[in-house]
């Protein structure tokens, strides 16, 4: 079912989504990258779920939608204006290195995971959700900000729930509302965090800079 | 009698220890520390006493090996086996005599501690530290041996800090524990080494399977044994913490450490190179050979440089084990190569001079606190003329240095001897790297007896001799009734261990032909009269002298006139005789270690002070500093310690601080882990 | 039934606690405590029926094996020490002043859910909600290892939280991916339970499962703080408040380790147990190795503490790593650690409220300060470095002897390391403990709190060191065939 | 006869002694152009002091006090074991070289004691010099004696002398190089040029005589009759192991046995004069390297004879 041509639409615009969250700087465009890619990961879920008859991931889609595509970005938005974190802090390597270095995360995933797995599930999905899962991870090492770091995290589950879906395990509607709820909680303490951080520096995003004290020595 | 002993005697000696401990914890915790004090040294000595009369029952009539079934601990099914041979029984004499003299010694020298340390916590490890001692020796796998071993080492450490309030005290005590502990980690990779190949930590099964066990692996068991037991015994150069733990801990603790703790790694030592390892290549006793000899003479040269009373004792810990040393590798080399008669004999001397050494230095370190707790100091330059003021102590450490300078009539002698027979033994028949390194052993004896001699003519001069240099010394008081039992006991004991060398020595030689994976000997020959055509007698030597001084009394009897004797001033040229005229500890033996300077390194400093600025014909005063530094410390500890720190360093900077650094982290293993699985 | 009693207690404790007003703070109090006996109980029932029956089935999805039982044994017991310590602790500063009578309150509910999070991630069957539920003790103890409000505190919060979240999440894939190397073997439904992980496990597709594991080795490694993925551990166990740290240390630590071990266990039936292996034994060696250098050269004590930690989840990683007897003297080694550690942190607490700082060097003279803290700290740190009689002496031997055979090498590096940690343990314990204590602090422990769970877990420790029941022999026993 | 020949020789030390000393310097004044005291002057030297009154530092202790004895008497009791009249006169159980050796150095030990006991100047550095010497002569005695040993299997003086006689001509290689050694050490033990000088009281250069600066009357006679025990049991140990050649090997009578020794005596003492007569006294820091001389020649005796 994962070689849905859908379903691989939306894993190319959920990695294309993580490519572009790389590149950008605002952290209004970052949420609104994640509420696409969300969107495209709901999107995945419905259609999968019609392929197959299955209410369970009918039932994810929805909670998706609601915390993901709705919930969360809406509160993240609030949180930017609130405390005026518009521009994201920077990042340790520039655009153009970062693209490389993404160029050979993706290289990794298709030349060198995919062929091994490729003898237990054949998908273009899966390659390209690998590298959407790498890349995550890489917009998290590069990115300095408080609101990357969270965006990173909401991105490489929705790569990873997507990743699973297209290999074909069954979402339960008990087990989503536990991951949906997860999340959300997730997402609540973060925002605490952000709290904490814009009373603590006075400044959300660039907080982590002052963060660097906790070494040894 | 004997057989009520032991039966019953080290189960009531362990009763004993543990019952010591814990009272003193109770009384002390109800802040009875005077009782709590007496009460653990009481039991102590009770203990020991014990101890004692089983092991000396097990010596004389054990006919065979004693065994002490098991019952599991913890995750462990079989941990306490037991097992007392006569190697075993005669350790445990060994720790038993100390300990009865130590305690008796230790039981009324508390007053300076009340109010400021914990006297609760002292009985208890004390107790705890002699039960150890004894479960070390007895102990039948390398669990019990394991777990005794650290807790001699844990006890031992708490009683050397527990003067804890001192800054000194405190870094001897942690140079002490983390030598000791890295023995532990080489003794546990022997252990797992044997466990590798006998599948068992069980001595008995490791005793049958060594011969199996590749000669590599052997090898790397011994070498691993090896560097953990010599730490342990003060080996140079694993020694340096011995000069400072021994002085640091009250007297009759450092008695014990000196005297017999050191000494259970020679034991152990026999049961791994003669016991486990008959088969042992016979480089390994020259390698024991060759640690010996550096030991000893080292161990004595540096003893020379010290004039704190203590830390000389201590130096001559080291020296002492290096003879130790010579016999027991002299005994490893014989037996490789198969000639059982010398290498019993060899281990004879060895396990005499283990005694005697635990007896003269146990006296020494016994007289020598006396000292301390009579004049508050350890510094050899500020006693003077205590003779007079402790007759008793000092002729109890004359009796001790004499001993320990191997003079007859004393103890010291037999066990010298028998060493230099081994050795020239060993000369005259051995292949000739054997050979070689005999003489070299020989040599380094021949030259550590002179030394030490020499340190002890210093150490009882500067002491008891002459005048007063400080004021400490002049208000010294004589020891105490229970404290001259104590020393008295040892100093008799360095007598008769003289005299009775005739009895003592073929007991011994049952030890020495006891390991039956060697040849038996069916006639125990006599080791006094084993090698060769030599002959020696210690009651003619004693009669001898004794006739000799009587012929001179009678002498002067007989022809000097009946003078009178005037008590006048010493000489003095003239001038006013002052303190500072007298010879100080190290001045005395400032030509040796000049001598000894390339090995020694002293530096020196003189500087001078003129009357006349000119001229510079008159001197007003003229110091010279003469400095010795630590050269194991400086040339291996620090630069070891200097690289685990760097590593250190490196490995703290893992923690940068940085969140995204950490991601990065994650980030490298994962894809690391993908390419090594899927390569 | 005793396991959803179990589940339910600390819920129920926490809406207790969340809605008393400031005059009952003592029922706050004594809720905690008698909710961590009834714990305590309850864990023992299930121990009890574990023994006597195999697993124990409350539902499809949440039973009781024996893994589960042997974890909850110790849980619990932790879990009622620092409810405990966290009485006094937190007393004590309110009286000094640093905290409010809201933010206790809050302190306890989380605490509370913490519990919740953990018996269910122990007790539950299915892979997924073992990963939630952990996810989960994650999110409980974010707000509190930042309890205290501070720059230093926030830093270390927000790291735990992204590192864990990040490592969580990989996880997440490694469990999804066994899940749907179950379903392509025939399994139906996501409620795929161990039970019928393991069923199946020879039929699993090995490159998957390789994949799947190293994913799920990274991740849970995060929380068990395998270095490298180690950063989030110390930074947390110095800024958390004590009663936390200790429950970080002894008990959240060992349940991630044992999320990995219980992976472990069907990977090794679908693929060559030497991948597993030398993961794992990689992972320990080096965890090891890098906590006995930095312990070598430490100057804060509670982050001393928790590489003190790291370096036992490497020794428990190498021995689960060898697997047979070391695997069973590893799941001993994780009871010891889990019932000593909570001590030393506790200690170090009372330390912390007598010095007000956990720099090395600013603490002399413990033992003049304070008599029973000071040498419980000692005696167990010597302990859990392994100095005989302690029982971690006997399960690190064992370790040893049975890596010998394969791995000589590599247990000499071992063997190195520990001793290194314990030079580094005492350089710093005889700074902290001997010398003259300074003259401005007075003398004497703070409450009795502060000392009953000191004491009791050590004399348990103790107990357990010297004598072990036949039943735990067996709940380990059979525990330990289940992740091998 | 054989207990007569015991008494003889127990005797014999102490009542020769002091004529060898009598006979050292003759010869020495004859060989600086002197008449010299009558060799028997030593005798009534000593007679006189054992009349004179004494004087004792009034900070000496009992060590001081009976250390001539005990000095004295060790000479008295090694006496027993030296060879004074051939291979049967000496009593095995103490005429062991290890058993000399380390009696001697008891009465060293003893004597260095003693120097340090009144608190001068002097005795403490005599000490701390006699005691430096003594150290690094035991090498030397021991290993020259030890060469011996192991060339004749016998431990005992009168053991080797025994063996000695059948000794092969090749034998006077290592045994010439360890009478070199014990005659090196042989010097230094008794106070001889060139590392004391046994008449003076030049306090820059003696080590002997400072340490029994404080003695006077019966105690001084009795440390200075040790010193010449001593000194006479050395040469007759030299004379008898080194020189092995005996008539009672020869087979004749026991007058010719001890006219030989005498005879070597002599010759051993006039080698002593001539050196004292000829050399000058070594800088304290050379000493050592002639004690270590002695050592090495014991050692590369030992060598020839092992290998």
């Amino acid at each position: 079912m994962s070689t849905i041509p859908l379903v691989v639409l939306c894993a190319a615009s959920v990695f294309a989504l993580t490519l572009l969250m790389n590149i950008v700087r605002k952290n209004t465009t970052l949420v609104h990258l994640y509420l696409l890619q969300s969107l495209a990961l709901a999107v995945a879920l419905t259609s999968m779920s019609f392929v197959e008859g299955s209410s369970g991931l009918l039932y994810a889609a929805a909670l998706t939608l609601a915390v993901k595509v709705v919930l969360a970005p809406a509160f993240f938005l609030r949180l930017i204006r609130k405390y005026e974190a518009h521009f994201s802090a920077a990042s340790y390597i520039n655009t153009p290195l970062s693209l490389l270095a993404l160029t050979a995360i993706t290289v990794f995933s298709y030349a060198f995971l995919y062929p091994q797995i490729s003898g237990y599930v054949r998908s273009p999905s899966i390659p390209l959700l690998f590298a959407a899962i790498f890349g995550t991870l890489f917009l998290m090492v590069n990115r300095r900000g408080a609101l990357a770091a969270i965006i990173g995290i909401l991105s490489l589950e929705n790569a990873v729930v997507l990743l699973a879906a297209s290999l074909g395990i069954e979402h339960a509607f008990a087990l989503e509302l536990a991951v949906a709820f997860d999340i959300a909680v997730w997402v609540a303490i973060a925002a605490g965090f952000l709290g904490m951080m814009q009373r603590q520096f006075g400044a959300i995003d660039s907080a982590p800079l002052a963060m660097t004290h906790l070494t040894e020595e | 009698m004997a057989l009520f002993f032991i039966q019953y005697g080290l189960w009531t000696a362990f009763g004993c220890f543990a019952l010591g401990a814990t009272l003193s914890v109770i009384l002390g915790a109800y802040k009875a520390e005077k009782e709590s004090w007496i009460v653990s040294h009481a039991l102590a000595t009770a203990g020991a006493v014990a101890a004692l009369s089983f092991s000396v029952s097990a010596l004389f009539f054990g006919e065979k090996l004693s065994y002490y079934s098991s019952f599991p601990i913890g995750i462990m099914q079989n941990l306490i086996t037991l097992r007392v041979d006569i190697l075993a029984a005669f350790f445990i004499a060994v720790i038993s005599v100390v300990a009865i003299a130590a305690s008796i010694f230790g039981s009324g020298y508390f007053k300076q501690y009340l109010g400021t340390y914990r006297l609760g916590h002292f009985g208890f490890f004390y107790n705890l530290f002699i039960a150890s001692m004894v479960l070390v020796v007895i102990a039948n796998n390398a669990f019990l041996f394991l777990l005794a071993w650290e807790g001699m080492a844990i006890a031992s450490y708490f009683l050397v800090i527990f003067e804890r309030k001192v800054e000194e005290n405190v870094g001897a005590g942690m140079l002490y524990i983390l030598i000791s502990q890295l023995g532990v980690a080489f003794l546990f990779g022997a252990f797992l080494v044997l466990y590798r190949f006998s599948g068992s930590w069980d001595f008995d099964v490791i005793r049958v399977s060594t011969g199996s066990m590749p000669l590599l692996f052997q090898n790397i068991a011994l070498a691993l044994a090896l560097i953990g037991l010599a730490s342990k015994a003060g080996v140079i150069p694993l020694h340096i913490w011995l000069p400072e733990a021994h002085p640091a801990a009250p007297s009759h603790v450092s008695a014990l450490m000196s005297g017999v703790m050191i000494k259970t790694a020679i034991f152990m030592m026999i049961r791994f190179f003669i016991d486990f390892f008959p088969t042992a290549h016979f480089s390994w006793g020259l390698i024991l050979l060759g640690l010996g000899a550096v030991s000893s003479i080292l161990g004595v040269l540096h003893a020379l440089t010290e004039h704190d009373i203590k830390r000389l004792l201590a130096f001559h810990s080291v020296e002492n084990i290096g003879i130790i040393l010579l016999g027991l590798g002299a005994s490893i080399t014989f037996f490789s190569f198969g000639l059982t008669l010398f290498g019993a004999a060899a281990l004879v001397a060895a396990l005499y001079h283990t005694v005697n050494h635990a007896l003269f230095k146990a006296l020494l370190f016994l007289s020598a606190g006396s000292v301390v707790h009579a004049t508050g100091t350890r510094n050899m330059e500020e006693y003077g003329g205590l003779i007079k003021l402790m007759p008793y102590t000092s002729a109890m450490f004359l009796v001790g240095a004499v001993a320990i300078s191997g003079l007859p009539p004393f103890n010291g002698f037999v066990s010298e001897w028998l060493t230099f027979q081994s050795l020239f033994a060993g000369i005259a028949i051995l292949p000739i790297v054997a050979k070689i390194v005999f003489l070299v052993g020989g040599a380094s004896l021949a030259f550590t007896g002179g030394l030490a001699a020499a340190c002890f003519v210093k150490a009882f001069g500067a002491t008891f001799l002459a005048r007063s240099r400080g004021h400490v010394s002049a208000h010294a008081h004589e020891a105490s009734a229970l404290a001259m039992t104590g020393m008295g006991m040892l100093a008799l004991l360095c007598v008769l261990f003289g005299i009775g060398s005739g009895t003592i020595a073929p007991i011994l030689m049952r030890i020495g032909s006891s390991f039956s994976s060697h040849a038996a000997l069916t006639a125990l020959p006599d080791p006094l009269q084993g090698l060769g055509s030599t002959a020696f007698s210690m009651p003619a030597i004693i009669i001898a002298l004794i006739t000799g001084l009587l012929a001179t009394g009678a002498i002067v009897w007989m022809w000097a006139g009946r003078p009178t004797i005037r008590i006048s001033r010493t000489w003095d040229c003239g001038v006013t005789l002052t303190p500072r005229m007298e010879i100080t500890a190290t001045g005395f033996s400032r030509s040796i270690i000049l001598i000894f300077r390339g090995l020694l390194k002293p530096t020196s400093q003189t500087s001078i002070e003129y009357d006349d600025a000119q001229s510079h014909y008159f001197t007003k005063t003229k110091t010279v500093n003469l400095g010795l530094p630590d050269l194991y410390r400086d040339r291996i500890y620090v630069p070891i310690f200097a690289l685990i720190e760097r590593g250190a360093a490196r490995a703290r900077r893992i923690q940068t601080g940085n969140l995204n650094t950490y991601l990065l982290y994650i980030f490298i293993t994962l894809i690391v882990l993908l390419v090594w699985t899927f390569r | 039934m005793t396991i959803f009693a179990l589940l339910i207690t600390p819920v129920l404790a926490a809406a207790v606690s969340a809605f008393m007003p400031r005059e009952r703070q003592r029922t706050i109090e004594y809720c905690a405590v008698v909710a961590g006996a009834v714990e305590v109980f309850l864990a023992l029932a299930i121990a009890h029926s574990v023994v006597a029956s195999g697993v124990v089935h409350a539902s499809s999805l949440f039973a009781g094996d024996a893994l589960g039982a042997f974890v909850l044994l110790f849980t619990t017991v932790v879990g009622l020490a620092a409810a405990a310590q966290s009485v006094g602790h937190l007393r004590e500063e309110m009286q000094k002043g640093i905290l409010g009578f809201r933010r206790v309150r809050e302190y306890f509910v989380l605490f509370h859910l913490f519990f919740f999070a953990m018996f269910a991630a122990a007790l539950t069957a299915s892979p997924l909600i073992m990963w939630a539920s952990i996810e989960a003790t994650t999110l409980a103890t974010a707000f509190l290892i930042s309890f205290y409000n501070k720059p230093s505190a926030l830093e270390a919060g927000w790291k735990h939280l992204i590192v864990n979240s990040v490592g969580l999440l990989l996880g997440f894939l490694g469990t999804l991916l066994f899940i749907n190397a179950a379903g392509s073997a025939g399994a139906s439904g996501p409620f795929v339970t161990w039970e019928m992980l393991r069923a199946m496990a020879g039929g699993l597709d090995p490159t998957l499962i390789k994949l799947a594991f190293i994913f799920c080795i990274v991740g849970y490694g995060t929380k068990v703080g395998f270095v490298p993925m180690h950063t989030w551990l110390p930074d947390a166990h110095s800024k958390a408040p004590v009663p936390i740290s200790s429950l970080l240390s002894g008990v959240l630590l060992n349940m991630a380790l044992i999320a990995v071990l219980r992976f472990r266990g069907i990977a090794n039936s679908a693929l060559d147990p030497v991948f597993t292996q030398h993961l794992l034994i990689g992972f320990g060696v080096i965890s090891l190795v890098v906590a006995a250098l930095i312990i070598f050269g430490q100057k804060n004590y509670k982050r001393m503490l928790a590489y003190s930690s790291i370096e036992h989840m490497g020794i428990l990683g190498i021995g689960f790593g060898i697997g047979g007897i070391a695997a069973i003297a590893g799941l001993f080694h994780m009871l010891y650690h889990a019932l000593l550690k909570p001590v030393l942190f506790f200690c170090s607490g009372n330390f912390f409220l007598k010095y007000s700082s956990t720099k090395i060097a600013r603490v002399r003279g413990a033992l003049t300060l304070l008599p029973v803290s000071g040498l419980v700290f000692f005696a167990a740190l010597l302990a859990v470095s392994g100095v005989p009689p302690s029982g971690i002496f006997f399960t690190k031997l064992s370790i040893l002897a049975a890596g010998m055979q394969e791995y000589p090498l590599v247990m000499i590096v071992v063997i190195i390391a520990l001793a290194l940690v314990l030079a580094g343990f005492l350089r710093s314990i005889s700074h902290m403990l001997f010398g003259e204590a300074p003259e401005d602090i007075p003398k004497g422990e703070a409450n009795v709190w502060t000392l009953v769970p000191i004491i009791s877990l050590s004399v348990l420790f103790i107990i357990l060191s010297l004598y072990i029941p036949e039943a735990l022999t067996r709940i380990v026993g059979s525990a330990s065939t289940l992740i091998q | 006869m054989e207990s007569v020949i015991y008494i003889l020789t127990i005797i014999g030390i102490p009542l020769l002694s002091p004529a060898v000393l009598g006979l050292i310097r003759k010869m020495k004044a004859l060989m600086q152009s002197r008449h010299g005291a009558s060799i028997f002057q030593p005798y009534l030297d000593l007679a006189k002091l054992f009349q004179k009154n004494e004087v004792i530092s009034e900070d000496a202790s009992w060590i001081f006090t009976f250390a001539p004895y005990i000095v004295f008497g060790s000479t008295l009791a090694i006496a027993w074991g030296i060879p004074l009249l051939g291979t049967v006169a000496a009593l095995p159980a103490t005429g062991d070289f290890l058993v000399f050796v380390y009696l001697i150095a008891l009465g060293t030990f003893f004597l260095a004691l003693a120097g340090m006991d009144t608190g001068g100047g002097f005795g403490g550095f005599g000490s701390s010099r006699e005691m430096t010497f003594a150290a690094l002569t035991e090498g030397g005695l021991i290993f020259s004696l030890a060469g011996v040993a192991l060339m004749t299997g016998a431990s005992t003086f009168a053991g080797m002398m025994s063996a000695l006689q059948a000794a092969p001509l090749f034998a006077y290689l290592p045994l010439s190089l360890s009478g070199a050694a014990f005659f090196l050490a042989l010097l230094s033990e008794n106070a001889r040029y060139p590392v004391d000088n046994p008449a003076t009281h030049l306090e820059l250069t003696m080590v002997h005589e400072a340490m029994i600066l404080e003695y006077s009357g019966k105690r001084l006679a009795l440390m200075e009759w040790a010193a010449g025990n001593k000194l006479l049991m050395f040469i007759v140990i030299f004379a008898n192991i080194f020189v092995p050649w005996s008539p009672a090997a020869l087979g004749t009578s026991a007058v010719a046995a001890l006219v030989v020794l005498f005879a070597k005596i002599t010759i051993i003492a006039g080698t002593i004069a001539l050196i004292e007569s000829t050399m000058s006294k070594f800088r304290f820091f050379r000493v050592p390297d002639l004690l270590f001389t002695s050592f090495v020649l014991g050692v590369i005796s030992i060598v020839i004879i092992v290998l």
